[in-house]
């Protein structure tokens, strides 16, 4: 059993039609990443955690919502070449991700993480 | 003589008296209402509603810039129109409706586009404007003059189920000046600071492509008529002066101006209001990085350049997909 | 022939597309609206705001309950009215603006203070209501009358710079069934049930004593006409019955309307939107406790009762404040 | 120095103009009442708390606000007969107080409770 945190992801701004037509995911993300070995049970030190690979950051969560909960084919509409694509704000706990490091910010359990499609009609 | 010290007339007295006795409005702040000019760009689902109040609370003079005809198919939505009135200007159509709930304000129509040519002529004159335009092109447009003008900025977009607000550029520190230092933010965000890349050309959902609903559309009109009038009244766009001339103490209960909240409206077909149906978002301030007023936006933004065609907004807008994946 | 299987004429089409095409509503939504009949109760800054909405989406039939005359104190925030028709009942200055908008509607008017007296018969005919009257007594009859009617409410209030909302008795369960079991909520609360006591008649503030902003009671009007278009095009309102047949799954994505939410605006003059000017709170659903629609409610409040005057509103309402400190 | 907890408390619907048209108080309330005898400090076994007092509720916590920040001398808007008037909602962590025990529910560090008068303008 490996390792995990339990986190809240939203979709706003019409991306939820990407996922399962679902605003709010409550998800238990691997808390560790890197290659996928056996996790490592509750408890145990952090000085291990290095070689067990890194804390999950936005990157990583990106890339996991895509492989594992996206339901539509146009996943353009929400990666490009790898990172969120423009237009598109991240806020975590209802901060604009700049404020808290961008895509390398490290996740913590019970984290907000809320995916806003910036709009331009009227 | 101080225009804020006149006395009202019976006539504006008997039409604002409701709003004049809210606490925090006065006489004061009534008068700082008309003695205001607002420029509301776009006649369209966010305008029509927005120039309702702002007319109704009597600000002094309201520019609407719009090109289009009245068409059918707005009409669910573009309250300040009418349908013996289709095919007709929107600007006009929405002037006649306004001059007939408020004679007193002066309208000023601007039947047209706003287009890098003609975009800072247009906004010098006013005050405040209202970005309640439709495409990408045009909202990247009306912030970078925005900036350079000096004009606070309230800023709405709505499609299908979706809305979102935020106040811009209020205080409007000047191009360049009051970066952050220290993890602080000095000055308040442009457009570009918030939304530094437009979306590919194929996800910009249109409202004529994509739908919209009329009351989620109507409900940001409203609040960005909210914003814009406590910004007037109470003069939240005063940049505080250290000769204590313009001065004014800085505002912001909740949260700073130089910090702003994006509102973001969710609407579900499916489910009544409930609690995230409205979301309150912590932005960051003026960013160094920013192409319009950050370091070194001097040198690469200005009046003279959008007039000649840089940078080029309509190419900027348009990225294609890199790949589609279907 | 079942009304929601005829084809939209051209004419629909072309008005009501761009609110057709949105995910979750389509032809068929659109065929509950226009088969559907709405009451505003209130052609004030509330009802205006919200019919212009209800008008334009292509809502069936459309009554209006308002006594009054349009006053010049009005217009800065009543944005269906027109300052030439100052001195004509609201109801027909509000209709005159909404035909304008919208000529498909059936416009009732009904140019009338709502009393014990005809409440029922006002509202009887009607879908779904939609409170925006504005003072306590008023907002328990009308209450009252939907509980026994089996009429969904969507209930807004605002004064000076607060708005409230919340849909209440949707579905409508009959009076006195749903009681909550072992903590369970079975069916969704009254206005009595969420609103226990009126307050103190020297703490009910009206716009006209204590004032009010325009774009403040506007918002709350967009979003009454919001719920109210999104109850009668998803059938949110519709009772799910054992035999199915007008069953729909309980609908509530994020709420059930068994324990609605109390949607609360705070608009502050001295700062821009902030985290806390919208706030979502969790109501409590139907109360065994509740005189209108609890236990042994059908003995105490009938439709004969309230034409006899039993209970007395104005009295209820009017319980003077107990001591005064000052 | 006595034992307190940390709470804020909201006021909303015009209530905020009887406590310094303020909105948003972030407190430091008792954590105990009764007889104000000297309090403990942290870390106490929780068995002698009886002996202390009772832990606040939501009835003291009025009388607390209107002792202490009620700054309007019209103390009957916001509380009649020693509890809060009819006409004004009270929620508990964004919930009716009807779901949390109404004024007996105990205050815990970290709560936020809130005052809203009930609207009847339109
Ligand atoms: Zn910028
Ligand atoms: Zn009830």
């Amino acid at each position: 059993m490996s390792l995990t945190i339990p986190i809240t992801v939203d979709f706003s701004g019409g991306l939820e039609m990407l996922f399962s037509n679902k605003r709010r995911h409550s998800l238990s993300i691997p808390a560790l990443f890197t290659e996928e070995k056996d996790g490592k049970g509750e408890g145990e030190g952090e000085g291990e955690e290095e070689d067990k690979g890194k804390p999950v950051t936005i990157a990583f969560l990106v890339d996991y919502l895509c492989k594992n909960f996206m339901k539509d084919p146009r996943s353009d509409l929400f990666v490009l070449d790898g990172h969120i694509r423009p237009g598109i704000l991240v806020l975590i706990n209802e901060a604009d991700w700049e404020l808290e490091g961008e895509e390398t910010y490290e996740i913590q359990a019970g984290d907000n993480i809320l995916f806003v499609s910036t709009l331009h009609g009227g | 003589s101080n225009p804020l010290s006149r006395s009202l007339t019976d006539e504006e007295f008997d039409r604002y008296s409701r709003q004049m006795i809210v606490p925090g409005m006065g006489k004061e702040g009534q008068l700082r209402l008309l003695t205001s000019r607002v420029l509301i760009i776009g006649a369209g689902g966010l305008g029509c509603p927005a120039a309702q109040y702002i007319a109704g609370a009597g600000i002094g003079t309201i520019g609407i810039v719009d090109g289009d005809v009245v068409e059918p198919s707005n009409l669910h939505r573009q309250v300040g129109h009418a349908t013996s009135r289709i095919g007709t200007p929107k600007v006009t159509s929405l002037i006649t409706h306004l001059s007939a709930l408020n004679p007193l304000p002066t309208y000023i129509p601007h039947p047209c586009h706003i287009t890098p040519d003609n975009a800072a002529d247009l906004i010098a004159p006013y005050d405040l404007v209202l970005d309640c335009t439709d495409n990408p092109a045009t909202r990247y447009l009306i912030s970078d003059v925005c900036v350079l003008l000096r004009k606070p900025l309230v800023s709405a977009a709505s499609v299908q189920k979706s809305g979102q607000l935020v106040v811009l550029n209020c205080p409007a520190t000047p191009q360049g000046e009051g970066l952050p230092e220290g993890g602080k933010y000095n000055a308040a965000p442009c457009y570009r600071c918030c939304f530094k890349q437009p979306p590919p050309a194929a996800a910009a959902l249109s409202c004529g492509e994509a739908g919209i609903m009329g009351p989620v559309v109507g409900l940001m009109g409203v609040a960005q008529a909210g914003e814009a009038v406590k910004i007037l009244a109470s003069g939240l766009h005063a940049i505080p002066s250290s000769d204590g001339a313009t001065g004014q103490e800085e505002p912001g209960r909740e949260r700073n101006l130089r910090q702003p909240t994006l509102l973001i409206y969710s609407y579900d077909l499916d489910a009544a209001v409930g609690p995230y149906a409205f979301r309150a978002l912590k932005m960051a301030g003026r960013k160094k990085s920013c192409f319009a007023c950050g370091e070194g936006s001097r040198a690469r933004l200005t009046l003279g350049g959008i007039k000649k065609g840089e940078p080029d907004y309509v190419q900027f807008c348009s990225a294609p997909t890199a790949r589609v994946t279907l």
